[in-house]
């Protein structure tokens, strides 16, 4: 602490302090107050499309964590029925690599963020819970639902 | 841009000082003799020319019948890169170390004996860096499950 | 005089407010005084190496997220880098320039991060932390809106990116560029030229320039020393000889000089996002990559400028789906060699503040 | 002047203008001061508390507490609440004894300063003539509490704290008392009631610039405040002295720190700035103004200002402060001494310059001793 500026460099914090209890407070209170977030948001789940899913599980795959499950029969007209497609939420770590890859856009991420349950196994979603009729689906790699989803709010906007 | 000198000019240098250190030279890498490597390191750093300053990085890859111990060198004052490599065998894995010459190689090699086994000779502190000291096998080799 | 006492150990951390993660030092004290310290690692390795080598080249991608996760970009960026140089793949234009905006954007977010837990550790409770997080949030905001996601971002992909840029990203960053300029300045007038925190931070710490090159230091912490080696001009990747930019380096290479070359070179890359904006041509984001890469046998060695140092992925293939081996040069662990020399014969205080200012991760530490 | 009802005032100057002498004809008076006292330190504490985390919050462009009740005022109610209910951990290397006695020594000495804390003219439980020796020996007892605390805990951390503690404590003490010296010449007397009527017509923040400065700068460094908090410094020593602690004894710690903190205020409101002399509004109101004031720039100054050395405090103390302190000793006594009668017109431009000069110079000769100790 030499003060051969004489606290002039203390004086200058102070007065950026001050400045800034004056400015408005960048908090947003969560639960009351909510920002919109991403067109592109990662929630942590899957959305899924039964029409357009063929079956093919390059989803499964492509998975780095591995936790798509998925078995199929042979249907009828050459194509897969899709008997069973479980998603382990609580081991997803929502790198979007699968809906990348399903090569029939039929996989989405989901725009729903809050999705805390109160038991592991709840974690795992079945195919009913996936159906894209009940969920709102992100514009991750599907840039053709991006503009019915509402703009992000951006903290740049916001006056200071 | 640094430029990655020509191994054969490099390993052409080598054999002059140190004649039978190198044993196989491609285009990527020079592959030098264990026990020499020491000497050939210490070739590098003190050689008007090549003063290579500075170990970017040390690797080893399990290949079943041997490792390989690969060393990035860069020197800052040309600007040019090497590769070198080492290789051990799978039943007495040991290098020498070259923490005299380089200190980066401290953490470097203690990792890569933590996790690939491989003991180098004269570090002065060889004992795990990531895994806990009771820990039982190196988890980067191949056989490892 | 000295007052001699018994000397005793402390252990700082692994559970500690100032350790950055779950980092542990065994101090030997006398007195005030550390006359020992040993570092302990691995609290938090989760063997991201081992687990790269039973993925497939693109599965790698989130994992490196997981590295330095307040910089994954760039982590992304290098081990993206090590494929394409692996597989011959070349990268269109466009993407390019993505490459380098996020890479900037994410070095002024990391520099926040680490300037605002520095001066956190040098005591200015809480105040410098969180203006430097207000900023980062713009960046985070914007890296939102480009991958959906706000810390692990995965975004680079082998051969481009994994989008492109939405139509509302190039004015919300061109807005952002001069506001975080001017909140640069103004952090200045904050702790600058604060006459605590010099007394705290010049001619402590000190790293000669020697050492620091022998230890394989990077980043901030070797050009603290006064040496000019930055990979983004000593070996330019990308596109990175495009831009006009300088090199901000200390004089002594103090635990002051690094906090400020952190400061110089969040300026110096609003420059390079500045030109980067202007020049930006449309086109192809990503080549034509199979989902599938399979790179021939052979090795291939990536580096990028981080935040925190020459991050490097050294990729050996066997010509499978998988890497045969995927070694990451973490700069944080180099950059920890010379940390007892640094700490020793400095007080306990010093140690925190000497230990904040490398800005380590634990996550590239331990890997 | 407005006339403003003041029921206090007006009932002690009824009963008891000034107190009177031990034992005291008036025991009530005792009581009821020592009521209020009680009471005017834990609402003070909370309001203190209350008010450091939201300008804190503030100045950090947070929002600080605002859940519970209107503003969150009743946060810090709940949070003493919760505390009280919490169960209270034992180390196991803990001296028990000394373990539980600790925080009890820290926060009873900070109600026991108030008893010679003026609120309005006579409005004090007692009138001691060695008023501020009584504040200076009585509050230093907390240090022996917070060194109770370090050295039982089995702590390291906890030790470290109560080191700095006592080192920091015993070296502000001197540049604290003799900067209350230059207050005790003017006015003549020890007594703070005597100090405060003194102050009528100037306050001494004008007539001892340089004894408020060090009176401030040493009061923060005593009270632990920032940034001078090292003995508790959060990124370093997780919490310093009270590591260990929980539950209520915690509670007492942080009632004791901020009693301290209160005690700091009202002295500095007192002796500096003019107690509860002020026109318009009650007295005790005043009184009240300025401690917040004083307050809020603790508070703005933690917010703002990193944490020093360990040995940059002490080099502080005795390098900086205590020959500024003398001097400034020296200088007060010619003034009282040569111009009994001076008036404060002419005094307070020289007392200025004089002290703009002493500190230039203090700064300019100001050089810090020892960095890095070989090993």
């Amino acid at each position: 602490m030499k003060f051969e500026r004489y606290g002039i460099g203390i004086a200058k914090g102070l007065t950026v302090t001050m400045r800034n209890l004056l400015r408005r407070r960048i908090t947003t209170q969560y639960p009351e107050q909510r920002l919109t977030v991403s067109r592109r948001t990662r929630g942590n789940e899957l959305v899924w499309s039964k029409e357009k899913c063929t079956g093919c599980a390059t989803c499964a795959k492509t998975c780095p964590q591995g936790v798509i499950h998925i078995v199929t029969s042979p249907g009828e007209e050459n194509s897969y029925e899709v008997e069973e497609f479980e998603v382990d939420t609580g081991y997803c770590i929502s790198c979007g690599l699968c809906v990348e890859a399903c090569p029939y856009d039929a996989l989405y991420m989901s725009y729903a963020f809050e999705l805390a349950r109160y038991r592991r196994g709840e974690l795992v979603l079945s195919r009913n819970d996936m159906l894209i009729e009940n969920k709102q689906a992100s514009a991750y790699f599907r840039p053709e639902i991006s503009e019915t989803l509402p703009e992000q709010e951006l903290l740049i906007d916001r006056k200071e | 841009m640094t430029t990655s000198l020509l191994t054969t000019e490099v390993a052409k240098q080598i054999n002059e000082h140190l004649p039978g250190a190198v044993v196989e030279t491609t285009d990527a890498a020079i592959l030098v003799n264990g026990n020499s490597l020491l000497d050939v390191a210490d070739f590098f750093k003190n050689t008007a020319g090549l003063d290579f300053d500075y170990l970017t990085t040390i690797t080893a890859v399990d290949y079943y019948q041997y490792f390989e111990v690969i060393y990035l060198f860069v020197s800052m004052e040309h600007n040019h890169s090497l590769v070198v490599k080492a290789r051990c065998s799978r039943e007495n894995p040991s290098l020498p170390s070259l923490v005299s010459l380089w200190r980066s190689a401290d953490h470097q090699e203690r990792e890569i004996y933590d996790l690939m086994g491989i003991t180098f000779e004269g570090h002065p502190n060889m004992k795990r860096i990531v895994l806990w000291p009771e820990f039982q096998g190196h988890p980067l080799r191949k056989d490892y499950l | 005089m000295q007052l001699r006492t018994e000397p005793f150990v402390l252990n700082i951390g692994p559970v500690h407010p100032s350790t950055h993660g779950v980092f542990r030092m065994r101090a030997t004290l006398d007195g005030e005084v550390v006359v020992d310290l040993e570092p302990v690692f691995g609290y938090l390795h989760r063997g991201i190496e081992k687990l790269a080598e039973e993925r497939t080249y693109s599965g790698v991608i989130p994992l490196t997220d997981r590295l330095d996760y307040v910089a994954s970009i760039t982590n992304n960026l290098a081990y993206v880098l090590a494929v394409e140089k692996l597989a011959g793949i070349t990268v269109p234009e466009r993407a390019e320039y993505i490459r380098v905006i996020t890479s900037e954007m994410q070095r002024i977010a990391a520099h926040l991060v680490s300037v605002g837990s520095f001066l956190n550790d040098a005591g200015a409770y809480f105040t410098p932390f969180l203006y430097m997080y207000r900023e980062r949030e713009n960046i985070v905001d914007l890296f939102d809106m480009l991958c959906g996601q706000r810390l692990l971002y995965s975004y680079m992909r082998i051969g481009g990116v994994s989008q492109d840029l939405p139509d509302e990203f190039l004015p919300a960053l061109r807005k952002f560029i001069p506001h975080m300029r001017s909140r640069i300045n103004e952090y200045d007038w904050l702790l600058k030229e604060n006459e605590i925190l010099l007394a705290r931070a010049k001619g402590v710490g000190i790293l000669p320039r020697e050492t620091a090159i022998s230890i394989g230091a990077s980043g901030p912490v070797l050009r603290g020393c006064g040496v000019k080696w930055d990979l983004r001009k000593a070996d330019p990747y990308s596109i990175y000889d495009r831009f006009e930019f300088d090199i901000p380096t200390g004089i002594q290479g103090d635990c002051y000089d690094r906090y400020r070359v952190r400061v110089e070179e969040m300026r110096q890359s609003l420059r390079i996002l500045e030109q980067a904006v202007e020049q930006i041509p449309a086109g192809e984001i990503r080549g034509d990559v199979p989902q599938l890469v399979r790179p021939p046998a052979g090795e291939a060695y990536a580096h990028v400028e981080g935040p925190t140092g020459e991050v490097g992925f050294h990729v050996v293939s066997d010509g499978s789906i998988a890497p045969y081996r995927c070694h990451i040069r973490a700069p944080s662990l180099m950059n920890l060699t010379a940390l007892k020399d640094m700490i020793v014969g400095w007080k306990v205080q010093d140690l925190i503040l000497i230990f904040g200012s490398f800005a380590i991760t634990m996550g590239e530490v331990d890997r | 002047m407005m006339v403003v009802p003041n029921i206090t005032a007006d009932a002690f100057r009824h009963f008891a203008p000034v107190a009177s002498d031990w034992p005291g004809n008036e025991w009530w008076h005792w009581l009821v001061f020592t009521v209020i006292i009680i009471v005017f330190i834990l609402v003070m504490v909370i309001i203190f508390i209350y008010l450091e985390r939201r300008i804190i919050a503030w100045f950090a462009a947070r929002i600080g507490p605002n859940r519970t009740g209107p503003f969150g005022v009743f946060q810090n109610i709940a949070a003493a609440l919760k505390l009280l209910l919490k169960e209270g951990v034992n180390p196991t290397n803990a001296d028990i004894l000394i373990f539980w006695l600790a925080p009890i020594v820290v926060f009873a000495p900070v109600i026991a300063v108030f008893a010679v804390v003026p609120f309005q003219d006579g409005a004090l439980l007692k009138d001691l003539n060695i008023g501020i020796l009584f504040v200076i020996a009585i509050s230093s007892i907390s240090t022996i509490g917070v060194f109770m605390a370090g050295w039982s805990s089995g702590n390291k951390y906890s030790m470290l704290g109560a080191m700095r503690m006592i080192a920091a404590v015993v070296s502000y003490e001197i540049p604290v008392v003799l900067a209350l010296a230059g207050v005790v010449m003017l006015a003549g007397s020890l007594s703070l009631n005597d100090i405060v009527v003194a102050q009528e017509r100037v306050p001494f923040i004008l007539l001892q610039p340089l004894g408020f400065l060090l009176l401030f700068v040493g009061g923060c460094a005593e009270i632990n405040r920032s940034p001078f908090d090292l003995m508790e410094a959060d990124s370093e020593l997780v919490a310093g002295f009270h590591t260990e602690y929980s539950g209520i004894k915690w509670a007492m710690f942080f009632l004791g720190e901020f009693g301290e903190m209160v005690v700091m205020a009202t002295l500095i409101a007192t002796l500096f700035l003019g107690g509860w002399q002020g026109p318009g509004l009650p007295p005790w109101l005043w009184l009240l103004i300025k401690i917040f004031i004083v307050d809020f720039v603790m508070i703005w100054t933690r917010a703002t200002l990193p944490r020093v050395r360990i040995d940059q405090l002490m080099a502080l103390a005795w390098k900086f402060m205590f020959p500024l302190a003398l001097v400034n000793l020296i200088v007060t006594a010619i003034q009282v001494l040569a111009w009994p009668d001076a008036l404060p017109l002419y005094v307070i431009p020289i007392n200025w310059v004089i002290t703009v000069m002493l500190v230039l110079l203090g700064s300019k000769l100001f050089k810090l001793g020892w960095g890095r100790v070989e090993v």
